[in-house]
């Protein structure tokens, strides 16, 4: 047999070490891994570089949690109704927190080398943008066929993706539903993969219907069953955002609020899964 | 400032007035996509789609086709509510890919500062790497922008902040379809800004002080208002009035 | 209403042109686009550029019949069981034809270069090979980040990708059965894309179920209904192969063979699919 | 030339012998790859999971992981009966780039000549440009043997038209893991193939007299004959004897 791969939160978060970088799934306020992301805070990681296209609550609380040095997003932002991520903003106004900024498709192509196994990637349509100046992971070189400038990404190799999913088997095999977002992209191009299920299921669930796991078993690492897993972001189709929550979170940016909403959610976090006998 | 009220003289709000000038931009058998925090023109896509350009193509973040869910989420233009009944399955990361290849016909996209030049700033306020303001980011503006057939850019703030003499940075430059403002609409020719076209609820005078650039125009045409039909189809595509949450901030 | 896309396979190969860069769907003896393919014979197109990561009888048959200048390809042959592509081979040596071989995944990745809107892609693995001095399509440039060398390929931007399919709508939202290979990846990097399938269904059998769909109806330029449109090889879940046509073709390797070949399939291949009132 | 036949000195056919070597080389837990035209990869990676590496992850080119269909192609080792009754799919380009990133554990590749220095050659007999012999080409060879953790090349003939001085093109070279022909295995050290083992079909002579570049070894273990249990899980595997075919050419 495999080792077994169900952890609890807190064995799972172990395996996250300080300056390593995390690829989070989900998009904005959508399946994002929360509980294990509350799990990060607790556990005081430090100098993380959080990998996104486009990142919402999830980020704004590790940067206010002292947890990160590093973003590499697209978009970091509530969306229009609970405004902007000024955990997010004011680290990176005071320069606590480098914010390397992407065009979203860059963080992809990033990923994309990372999961071919190259050092770079070239990008059509980055071409007029102070980002290239600014950054040290845009470059750009000539295309040896046509003699053109072309700019090029440097790959973002993630040491562990975190993907939250509807229901997975004992190996890992996942089931997403709705909308997959870039999860399947980060789950190939980082170097170990953990999960946080709504739910674990036998493996004759899917039976016939593996065309619909959007992550295989085996190149996942370690696999948590954390019902509510997403909240107070969304899990589409089982639960929608908590906005009383999110609107409390983002009403005040001191130290002890962060603090309350940690306490919250505690109890949630520790709860275990319906584990079938493996 | 302009209002965004209600007044006999300006029975329109200026979200139902930009989402109309928006639609009508919209071409049947267009593919068109919108990104995140895009209310606007998540609403203007549909209104387009049920009146103007039936066969279009809507795209979004979630990757669904065409979706036809009548449901509209309060808080999010990425939702699962664009994927649900959708024709088929087209996600984000296809979505650039298409654009780079050439064959995105239309990509909205904001940003915060905008000068005469055609340049978009959705990064910071004040310098890169030590930031007054650090911004959400441009999301996919930088890659878009460039290489959509049609970059059209709305904003709900129409100020001399927000239309200044030069951006504090690039996010982005140029190939700028329109720009649309609750005052007016810019076209983009010879690498500057023109002034197209104005709302009825303002003045040029208006656009003038409220831009701080420079507007060469002296007369433009009004941006027609929103007819019946359309509003109708907007408070059905839009119960909630998601659409005014953005002028609210 | 769009234009309707449902043509009949005259009238589908008519928008094949003289040296356009054809990508053929499927792999190997598995769900070709053969009767298409037969009808580009029976029409006499010429100098077609052939992409395909691994082909077979489709290839073959093009290749014998005068309708190729190049193929750029991974593997061509049939499996084991029905030998070499001989007319390929022997068109190859005699100096008709030019064989841009690949390694398969460098063809996918001159289309993902396309897909993407790239003139090139970098290919880690191709590091000790007479095919990068051998061929024009390879480089090596030096990675801008790590100063090291790595292989590029060139873009492959096919003008008309072939597919056969299971079943697809009017709009040409269509449903593959079982491995999809690089059909995905083709429909993707081509201009334009051409459908023949097995079956005509009402865009209504998609509902709630559209993440099935391979490829979406407004990538789609054309559609041919046209039943066994893959034979004589397999098409999943509907039949196998034909081997007694494949060993009979592939026991002779003159043009009265082929013609013999044609002719068999001429009724075949004109017969109308079951259509539904448009 | 070595015998294919049956004989009361040579009960095992050679196919059965090198499937048995190759399934002994696979580790549990490993990713294992095989692609087209390769029934005899495809049977040894299915008795090694059901006899040495249970939780070895099995992968083929129409992308069905871990496939437990029971029917086996007669023609194909890339039909549908590898997708059908699998656990996930991962199709062909992610097994690529799983093997680019250094994911891959085996690889299993042909090729149709050999040298001592480790180069393969696939492509053609002759030039490049000008081939006496067109040959199918090297499929995934050129990126997966430079990549995979374990390149295993098998090989059905072994003659000194295969293993030859210097191969007319290189396809790719190196990072050899083992070479299986009906007559031995050779490993790959020192950037050159070395005896590893022979069949107990066969003499140390009889592999010299057949290979074309010096073989320096003088004695050899000989490879362990097929165990009963082996035989009968093969049969089970391949009751039509697919295995064999690659040999009647």
């Amino acid at each position: 047999m495999t080792a077994n791969k169900i952890k609890t939160l807190k064995e799972a978060v172990n395996l996250i070490e300080d300056k390593m970088t995390i690829a989070i799934g989900g998009n904005v306020l959508h399946r994002a891994p929360m509980a294990f992301v509350r799990e990060i805070v607790r556990s005081k990681k430090r100098d993380l570089r959080i990998v996104k296209t486009a990142g919402a609550h999830d980020v704004d609380l590790l940067c206010g949690s002292d947890c990160v040095s590093i973003v590499d997003a697209g978009f970091i932002s509530y969306e229009t109704e609970f405004g902007l991520a000024n955990h997010y903003r004011k680290a990176v106004e005071t320069g606590k927190i480098k914010a390397n900024e992407h065009a979203c498709y860059t963080v992809m192509c990033a990923l994309r080398a990372a999961k071919a196994g190259l050092n770079f990637m070239p990008v059509k349509g980055l071409v007029h943008s102070d980002l290239i100046a600014e950054n040290d992971y845009f470059r750009k070189i000539t295309d040896p066929f046509s003699g053109e400038s072309v700019t090029v990404v440097k790959s973002i190799n993630p040491d562990v993706a975190v993907i939250h999913v509807h229901e997975c088997d004992k190996e890992g095999n996942a089931v997403i539903y709705g909308p997959k977002f870039d999860d399947e992209l980060i789950s190939l191009s980082a170097k170990r993969v953990i999960l946080t299920t709504e739910k674990l299921v036998n493996k004759s669930k899917f039976s016939k219907q593996m065309q619909n796991i959007a992550i295989p078993g085996f190149l996942v690492d370690s696999i948590v069953v954390i019902p509510k897993g997403a909240s107070p972001c969304s899990c589409p189709g089982l639960y929608d955002i908590d906005e009383k929550i999110l609107k409390d979170f983002t009403s005040n940016c001191s130290k002890e609020h962060i603090e309350k909403y940690l306490a919250y959610y505690e109890a949630k976090d520790s709860v275990k899964g319906a584990f079938y006998s493996v | 400032m302009y209002s965004t009220s209600y007044t006999a003289n300006k029975p329109h709000h200026p979200a139902d007035i930009m989402i109309c000038a928006i639609a009508r931009m919209l071409k049947n058998d267009e593919t068109i996509f919108h990104g995140v925090s895009s209310s606007l023109p998540m609403v203007a896509m549909k209104l387009a789609k049920a009146l103007y350009a039936p066969d279009a193509v809507l795209l979004n973040i979630p990757g669904g086709v065409n979706s036809s869910s009548f449901k509209t989420s309060e808080y999010s233009s990425a939702g699962e509510e664009l994927w649900d009944n959708s024709e088929a399955i087209f996600p984000l990361e296809k979505i650039f890919d298409l654009s780079m290849r050439g064959g995105l016909d239309v990509a909205f996209l904001s940003g915060v500062q905008f000068d005469a030049s055609g340049n978009v700033n959705a990064s910071v306020i004040g310098s890169y790497s030590k930031p007054k303001v650090r911004l959400p980011g441009g999301a996919g503006s930088a890659v878009l922008i460039p290489t959509a057939k049609k970059a059209i850019i709305w904003r709900t703030k129409h100020d001399k902040r927000t239309f200044v003499e030069n951006v504090d940075f690039v996010t982005t430059r140029g190939n700028i379809h329109k720009i649309v403002t609750p005052l007016c609409i810019f076209g983009y020719e010879n690498s500057r800004l023109y002034l197209d076209s104005i709302s009825p609820n303002t003045t040029i005078e208006e656009v003038k002080a409220n831009t701080g650039f420079t507007i060469f125009e002296e007369t433009v045409p009004t941006i027609m208002e929103p007819t019946r039909e359309e509003l109708s189809l907007i408070k059905r595509i839009d119960p909630k009035g998601v659409r005014y949450k953005e002028f609210s901030k």
